[in-house]
């Protein structure tokens, strides 16, 4: 179909991000209602494209006409159109979500929807691309409209997480630019599959600090251990529908990017067991400084990395089953934490109640937003009968194929961490007394609609989870087959 | 001469990266940490433009002047990244800067061992 | 079977010669007579020989030994004891303290006439009775009880009013649960 | 023979043969203990006489039901154990269930009405009663120790449970089990003192501490039936031991001839010796007695 | 429609629609609920076919549900006290606030429990199995009294057990390739050893916790005496018993097949140390609703051992004890909610001779504690006698001693509980107190009247078991409805021992009331002979504090030794540890920037041995 053209996904709202002002200037409710519709359209259009996806034969676009290796190109195959479909939909989401947010004294829409936009713009362009430089320049446009988003607030410290998230993020984005400036010079093109393809006669040593340089700079993208200082910061001070894309576009994004170039593009052997190490320190590190935390909001980021982790431990099997769990974990990662920091903004929107211990028996006063606040929880430490049980039990057959008893108990003890902190909420929110002045903003209709949503999609998943998991194994045969992704990037290339 | 040039290049290049990397880590004050970035960021991009070049090449312009004769033109494509580069480290540099002034609002201080709100 | 008045007659017989044989005693040391009971009750006289045994509450009492003069204190005291205990129950006053108040007999707190307040059985004379006169109180009162004629506690049922009244002249403060029968 | 008329005379007839024994036993042990203390005594039968006049007196109060059945389950526990209990090695008349129970159920039994009366006492609100009663279980729980070593030492080494199956191990062999099981013996029977509950272990009922403890609310007809019970559950006691230890007996005088000798040892001992607190007498249990016990079990295990 | 899945459906949809009917009204709300417990017990009675199976395939994994005889024995359990419980919470629950979520959680937990019975394979096993777990947290922390310690250290233990559950499924699933139980039996001899163990222990872990075994089961008391009464005695009788269920086919089914019963002995050994150690805690408690708590944890001691030594007598014990249990501490967690709901508190040094005030209340207690403690004629004493007889069999004579000295014990704290509870001195404070409404007695007395048969009739009970144990391997298992038969052919005829009883009591009954009862007044607990001291209406002479001081300073040695004091130690040196590891996120941008080099750095210096180059 001509208008469910990949395109659109990164052309659309960057365009009407730009327009948005203009649109103000016309009609104040418009700056509402264009990104509503933008989002809408995506995500009609992503599933659309996904629904009809041939197995096997991705579309792949090639921006002003250059053909691949020297154009830039878009890949929507079952993989990238996964993810991309995952973030559009959260988009549309976060979009109903704060729509009206202005009636509980969230103003500046204009900035807010333009910023967002953008960053879903870059997002999705980090996910489709087939170009590495161009993964680059999205990565970068994700990271500069984040930082507005995160320095969104200004009363509160909301600039200092934004300076910490900018200067990590540009650190990062030196050492990936740098590892794409070598990579060049070893191989001379910029296009993935053609990388991939030529990539196997660069000098190992060459292409092992290549490796290191992509995975340090990717690494503080997708939220890795030592480099992820600017998580719970940013997290903690971004509004909370932002956070929510953060924990569902953001942090997506980057994990696709690391994955992308490891599992496609460079080939590089023993990369995966560091990605072992270093998801499984990202666990226990951030697991164990969300147990001790004592404001809601940065509990919840640390507890985003330790997912994180996870999903980088599932890749690093290196094997279907890892994929395939990595894959369900990173979509139950999206949705869940995405409700959690939607229902966690209400709770924690007045600048009084910050800390859990100020929200003692918020179930009793905002009965809806506690209600979804603790399905996320139940659900994101993999309780039974919601979607994160799949996820997590996938994980682990995942880890025992692999033969690596002590990473499922490692998991599994930093699995009953995260059952305390999450229960010790879940404690304070239902079963305390209140204190007494606290304020109250209930949800929007619109609020409550997102999140119901997200609900339902977490429930239902969790009920019947083969209602995902066809296009999980399918997205995971994609990121699997290398030589397929190369072939169908490159047809006329003959690999040998 | 040629090759001592190169290298000059290269070295400057990572001699500006390693300026910046220092003003980063070591430097106290929010704005030489900024400055630190730009100064990486043109580091990169010099190295960019030096990979990018071919000894004895000329612009990769398609003019009439070279259009049919045997000309060595430099690798376009760095220079193309170069300017998408230096774009973002403009606007990374913008964004930067305004948050230094509300940080500066907010805490009197540049002093970035002193801007510890959030922490643990 | 007790309707039939010759088998009463046996049963009576029966029931006597037992209660005569077992008597439980409660001391009630108020006094120097209860000096007196324990040579009555160890080797040199040992009062089990009839039958006679130490009874550490009222409940399984029937002998209740008064053993000397009674404040009007300690009156409340043995009125409730007394109560307590189960029928059939016989009173035994030691001393003269307990028949006309003996050497207190003008003291402001001293009961004089013990009878007035509870159905005495037997009076043992003496300031104060040896073990001698006490066994022969105690084999008086077997010979009482023998014949039936030990009936202090249907007395004290029967003029429950008059006796009653008696007490309360002296306990003022009277917060006592009712007798129960 | 095994008509259901003739069992009912043979337990009737065990009872009142324990019954009767039982008081002999108490008043012989309270003439005897008389002449320790250099006094006459009272008359053998002296327990009777009690008994009768308690009955004959009125039991005009109660504390509700539970008060009314202390006593109750006192001699359904006394009974129903003496039941169980054979009481001549192979008198029929006299085996009146002891085919359908076992060492077991006999110790579980006994338990029965202890606890019952607890309950009667505590329902008093004497709290006299209730410290008893928790002296009382306290001291159970020392002294049921070393005698459920010795019982189960007892069983392991013989390989049967019932009494009736050790009693005809005894007439196999000839030997008693004092003399081929001889740690059991021991702990048995320095745990028996315990469960007669005279001096030093009689701190649950002490009279001029606690006011006879448990039993202090209880007159009349109800401490009547307790003294009953009591006598006929000092038979079955003795008869047990009998039966484990000494071979049974084949005849009433050979029965009353043991038993009277067993019942000598914690008589004789409880006339000469003060009271144990009831940590020290727990502690004395779980001393002495639980260590013969466990070698007994060691000698039976290997 | 398949009867399973309409099951499952029922639970869930009752749920359900008692969340909604406690949302709009109260009454609507108990009406609902009562319907529900009537038609699940019914359902599962008439409508329930035990031979259907129900299979579909889920996320790759093989799922199967279907009952056998030995999850249908505990699915009894579960049917019967369950609906009873929420007849009850009727009662029970009436002045309290967020009923809906207590039903909810309630059915739910219910939901769990059906379901892990019927599982026969693991995926499912453990989805209910953490259904069961969170329903019966958010009840733990339902009265908010607690939360931080008891609903945490309770979720801590269940999320240890249950995972350490799913690592075992994890592996089981490597080794076998399938998620089935019976295909895990069938070639568990196929193992190493290494695998055996691992797998087996690690289910065994998952299990035990459940079942409160020693080192494991600090959060009981908290959990036992902080749920709501109507809860608890669900969560003791049935929820607890889900570990037993696991207990029992992983020690017998796997390890005693394959020669590994030494796992089994070392389990029973555990199962015999939580029951002395849980005993002694019972007696100086003063809680009642704790004593209760550490009186379970002692019970299931018990069916722990008997499941543990794995001979036929001794399992039979151990799932007659399991039923038992069931009914009897059922029973006495009403019971204890009643004197809660009526009185206000449980406090056993506060309030005391409440038998003249809620008479049925104490008939019910009295039958439920002769049944704990083990005293003939009632049903629990049937399941001692197969247990000391099993272990005697066996010639465990250590094990008896010790699960002799726990019962022996448990008289202190059975006389303990209905002594302060119900008996002493009646005080002014408690005149107010009425006798519980029907609604909670009934459900009383119908698991007391069980109770009661079981005594003379512990046959009704050995059919199920006996059925249930042909699942354990073991066939044609002996039994009788009223005689009691060991392995050495010693016997015990309970219908004898009942007979015995009843006529005696009756006879002296008789004897004693005939011109007794009438003539005596039913005097005062004031009216005491206390040496004639007067002793006021407001004077406390009940004699509860401190009820086994002499005992206590006997066990001091023991006493001291407090396993919950370590967990809490180590607990807070975690904390500790936790505290000092996110020192690592110092706030200073810089040093995030540092750590970005470092890693960098360290990286490039180690990539050969990383990358290999």
């Amino acid at each position: 179909m001509v208008i469910t053209d990949p395109v659109y996904f990164i052309a659309l709202p960057l365009l009407t991000a730009f327009l948005l002002p203009l649109f103000g200037k016309i009609y104040k409710p418009l700056i509402g209602i264009i990104p509503g519709l933008v989002f809408a359209f995506l995500a009609y259009i992503s599933f659309d494209l996904y629904l009809n996806l041939v197995p096997g034969k991705p579309i792949i676009i090639q921006m002003a006409g250059w053909a691949p290796p020297w154009g830039i190109n878009l890949v929507f195959s079952e993989f990238s159109g996964l993810i991309v479909t995952l973030i559009t939909f959260l988009a549309f989401l976060v979009w109903v979500y704060s729509y009206n947010f202005k009636k509980v004294g969230f103003d500046n829409s204009k900035k807010y929807f333009t910023l967002l936009m953008l960053m879903v713009a870059g997002s999705i362009g980090v996910v489709l691309t087939g170009d590495i430089f161009n993964m680059f320049v999205f990565l970068e446009i994700t990271a500069i409209y984040s930082y507005g988003l995160t320095a969104f607030y200004k009363g509160r410290d909301s600039a200092e997480a934004a300076f910490k998230y900018l200067l990590l993020g540009s650190l990062s984005s030196v050492f990936i630019l740098l590892a794409i400036l070598l990579l060049y010079k070893q191989v001379g093109t910029l296009n993935m599959a053609d990388i991939a393809v030529k990539a196997q006669s660069i000098d190992p040593k060459m292409k092992s600090i290549i490796a290191i340089l992509f995975f340090v700079g990717l690494g503080i993208e997708a939220e890795m251990f030592p480099m992820n200082g600017w998580v719970p910061d940013a997290y903690s001070q971004a509004p909370g529908p932002v956070a929510a894309s953060f924990a569902g576009m953001l942090a997506k994004s980057g994990i696709y990017a690391l994955i992308r170039v490891f599992y496609t593009v460079l080939e590089v052997k023993g990369v995966f067991d560091l990605l072992l190490i270093m998801g499984l320190l990202t666990i226990i590190f951030a697991e164990f400084s969300a147990m001790r935390q004592k404001h809601l909001r940065r509990m919840l980021a640390y507890s985003s990395i330790g997912q994180m982790g996870l999903i980088m431990v599932a890749f690093s099997f290196n094997t279907k089953a890892g994929i395939f769990a990595g894959l369900f974990l990173m979509f139950n990662h999206a949705i869940i934490k995405t409700l959690l920091f939607l229902s966690s903004g209400f709770l924690t929107y007045s600048t009084k109640q910050k800390k859990i211990r100020d929200l003692d028996g918020f179930g009793k006063i905002m009965p809806f937003t506690s209600l979804m606040f603790g399905l996320g929880a139940f659900a994101i430490v993999g309780l039974p009968p919601f979607s994160g049980f799949w996820g997590k039990l996938n994980m682990l057959v995942a880890t025992a194929d692999s033969n690596l008893y002590f990473v499922i108990a490692l998991i599994l003890l930093v699995a009953v961490v995260e059952i305390v902190y999450y229960f010790k909420v879940i404690g304070r929110l239902y079963f305390r007394q209140q204190h007494k002045d606290v304020e109250v903003h209930n949800p929007t209709w619109n609020a409550i609609l997102a999140m119901s949503i997200l609900a339902i999609v977490i429930i239902g998943v969790g009920i019947y989870p083969d209602l995902i998991t066809d296009y999980l194994t399918k997205a995971t045969n994609e990121l699997f087959d290398k030589a397929g992704y190369i072939h169908s990037v490159l047809p006329n290339l003959s690999l040998n | 001469m040629q090759e001592f040039l190169t290298y000059s290049i290269y070295g400057t290049a990572f001699f500006l990266m390693l300026l910046g990397l220092y003003a980063v880590l070591m430097k106290k004050n929010l704005v030489k940490i900024v400055i630190g970035l730009t100064v990486l960021d043109s580091g990169l991009n010099l190295l960019f433009v030096a990979v990018g070049y071919i000894s004895g090449g000329t612009a990769p312009i398609f003019s009439p002047a070279v259009v049919g004769k045997h000309v060595i033109m430099t690798d376009p494509v760095p220079q193309a990244l170069v300017l998408t580069a230096i774009v973002i480290g403009f606007g990374v540099t913008a964004v930067a800067l305004a948050l230094v002034v509300r940080l500066y609002r907010k805490h009197n201080t540049t002093n970035i061992d002193e801007i510890k709100n959030l922490k643990w | 079977m007790y309707n039939d008045k010759e088998s009463q007659k046996i049963v009576d017989i029966i029931q006597n010669y037992a209660r005569k044989h077992s008597l439980f005693i409660l001391a009630y040391g108020t006094g120097c007579g209860a000096i007196e009971i324990p040579p009555t009750m160890t080797s040199r006289y040992d009062a089990e020989r009839f039958g006679i045994r130490g009874s550490a509450t009222p409940r399984q009492a029937d002998v209740l030994l008064i053993t000397g003069y009674l404040a009007t204190k300690s009156l409340k005291r043995v009125i409730k004891v007394y109560e307590q205990m189960q029928d059939p129950k016989y009173v035994i006053g030691f001393g003269s303290c307990t028949i006309n108040g003996g050497m207190y007999w003008d003291s402001y707190n001293t009961i004089n006439v013990l009878d007035k307040y509870l159905p005495v059985d037997v009076y043992i004379n003496g300031c104060m009775p040896r073990p001698e006169a006490v066994i022969a109180g105690f084999v008086k009162l077997q010979k009482l009880i023998q014949q039936g004629k030990a009936d202090g506690w249907d007395i004290y049922k029967k003029n429950i009013d008059e006796y009653k009244a008696n007490q309360k002249k002296i306990i003022t403060n009277w917060v006592m649960p009712d007798f129960n029968f | 023979m095994e008509g259901i008329g003739y069992k009912i005379l043979g337990a009737v007839l065990t009872t009142i043969l324990a019954f009767v024994v039982g008081m002999f036993y108490g008043g012989f042990s309270r003439k005897i203990i008389a002449r320790i203390q250099n006094r006459v005594g009272p008359p053998v039968w002296q327990n009777f006489l009690d008994v009768l006049k308690l009955l004959f007196k009125k039991t005009s109060v109660r504390y509700g039901l539970m008060h009314h059945f202390a006593p109750l389950w006192m001699i359904t526990m006394s009974i129903t154990t003496l039941m169980f209990v054979p009481v001549l090695n192979d008198g029929l008349f006299f085996s009146n269930l002891n085919f359908s129970g076992d060492i077991i159920f006999l110790l579980y039994i006994m338990v029965f009405g202890s606890l019952g009366m607890a309950l009667g006492a505590g329902s008093t609100g004497n709290p006299n009663s209730a410290i008893g009663v928790s002296r009382g279980l306290t001291q159970m729980v020392g002294f049921e120790i070393p005698w459920v070593m010795a019982l189960v030492a007892l069983m392991i080494q013989y390989k049967t449970t019932s009494v009736t199956g050790l009693m005809e191990v005894q007439s196999q062999s000839g030997t008693w089990l004092m003399f081929s099981s001889p740690f059991a013996f021991i702990a048995a029977l320095l745990a028996m003192p315990g469960m007669f509950r005279y001096s030093p272990f009689d701190i649950v009922g002490a009279p001029a501490e606690l006011a006879s403890g448990p039993i202090s609310e209880f007159g009349g007809k109800y401490l009547s039936t307790m003294m009953t019970s009591g006598s006929i559950f000092a038979f079955v006691k003795l008869t047990l031991y009998v039966d484990l230890f000494m071979g049974g007996a084949s005849n009433l005088i050979v029965l009353v001839l043991k038993t009277f000798t067993l019942y000598m040892y914690p008589v004789l001992w409880g006339a000469v010796s003060a009271r144990f607190r009831t940590e020290q007498s727990v502690r004395y249990f779980w001393g002495w007695p639980t260590f013969f016990g466990f070698i007994a079990l060691i000698y039976a295990a290997f | 429609m398949n009867s399973l899945v309409l099951l499952i459906l029922i639970i869930a949809g009752g749920a359900l629609l008692s969340y909604f009917g406690h949302k709009i009204n109260k009454i609507l709300g108990n009406i609902t609920v009562f319907a529900v417990a009537l038609i699940i017990p019914i359902y599962w009675f008439t409508q329930v076919d035990f031979t259907e199976t129900v299979s579909f395939t889920v996320s790759g994994f093989h799922m199967e549900l279907g009952y056998n005889m030995y999850g249908k024995l505990f699915s009894m359990i579960v049917m019967i006290l369950s609906p009873l419980a929420l007849i009850y919470a009727i009662g029970y629950m009436k002045d309290q606030k967020k009923l809906a979520t207590f039903y909810f959680s309630f059915l739910f937990s219910i939901l769990g429990m059906t379901g892990i019975l019927m599982s026969r394979d693991f995926v499912s096993l453990f989805i209910f199995w953490e259904i069961m777990t969170w329903s019966s947290y958010l009840l733990v922390i339902f009265l908010g009294k607690d939360v931080q310690k008891t609903g945490i250290k309770y979720m801590v233990f269940s999320a240890i057990g249950a995972y350490a559950m799913l690592m075992a499924i994890v592996i089981i699933y490597k080794n076998t390739g399938s998620m089935m139980l019976s295909d895990y039996f069938g070639s568990f001899a196929g193992f190493t050893l290494q695998t055996k163990l691992l797998t087996g222990i690690l289910l065994l872990l998952g299990f035990a916790v459940k079942s409160a075994v020693m080192p494991l089961h600090v959060w009981a008391p908290g959990a036992y005496s902080n749920t709501p009464m109507a809860y608890t005695s669900v969560f003791s009788g049935a929820l607890s018993k889900m570990g037993i269920y696991g207990l029992g086919f992983v020690v017998v089914n796997l390890f005693a097949q394959a020669n590994l019963e030494i796992v089994g002995y070392v389990l029973a050994w555990m199962g015999a140390i939580t029951a002395v150690l849980a005993t002694f805690s019972a007696v100086f408690q003063h809680d009642a609703k704790k004593l209760l708590a550490y009186s379970s944890i002692a019970q299931l001691g018990y069916i722990v051992t008997g499941i543990g030594i794995g001979t036929e007598l001794s399992i039979m014990a151990g799932l007659y004890l399991a039923v038992l249990h069931a009914a009897f501490k059922g029973v006495l967690f009403m019971v204890v909610g009643a004197v809660e709901r009526q009185a206000g508190t449980t406090d056993m040094n506060v309030v005391s001779g409440l038998a003249r005030k809620m008479p049925f209340t104490f008939f019910t207690a009295l039958i439920a504690i002769i049944a704990l403690a083990g005293i003939p004629p009632l049903g629990g004493f049937v399941g001692k006698w197969m247990l000391y007889e099993s272990l005697i069999n066996n010639s465990n004579f250590l094990m008896v001693i010790m699960i002799f000295l726990s019962s022996t014990a448990a008289f202190l704290y059975c006389f303990k509980f209905l002594f302060g509870l119900f008996l002493g001195q009646q005080e002014p404070e408690f005149d107010h107190v009425k006798e519980a409404s029907p609604v909670m007695i009934i459900p009383m007395l119908l698991l007391s009247v069980f109770l009661l048969v079981t005594g003379a009739y512990p046959g009704i009970v050995f059919k199920y078991v006996a059925e249930g144990m042909t699942n354990l391997g073991f066939h044609d298992v002996n039994w009788q409805m009223s005689v009691l038969t060991n392995a050495w052919g010693d016997s015990v005829n309970v219908q004898h021992v009942y007979l015995s009883v009843v006529v005696v009591f009756v006879a002296f009954l008789i004897f004693i009331t005939w011109r007794g009862y009438k003539h005596s007044t039913k005097i005062s607990t004031k009216d005491i002979s206390s040496s004639g001291e007067m002793i006021k209406p407001e004077d406390n002479m009940t004699y509860a504090m401190d009820f086994y001081k002499p005992f206590q300073r006997v066990l001091q040695p023991i006493l001291k030794w407090k396993i919950n004091k370590y967990y809490e130690d180590f607990g807070k040196g975690l904390e500790a540890l936790f505290d000092f590891m996110r020192r690592i996120y110092t706030g200073n941008g810089q040093t995030y920037a540092v750590y970005v080099i470092i890693f960098l750095a360290i990286l490039l210096i180690f990539s050969k041995s990383i990358f290999g180059y």
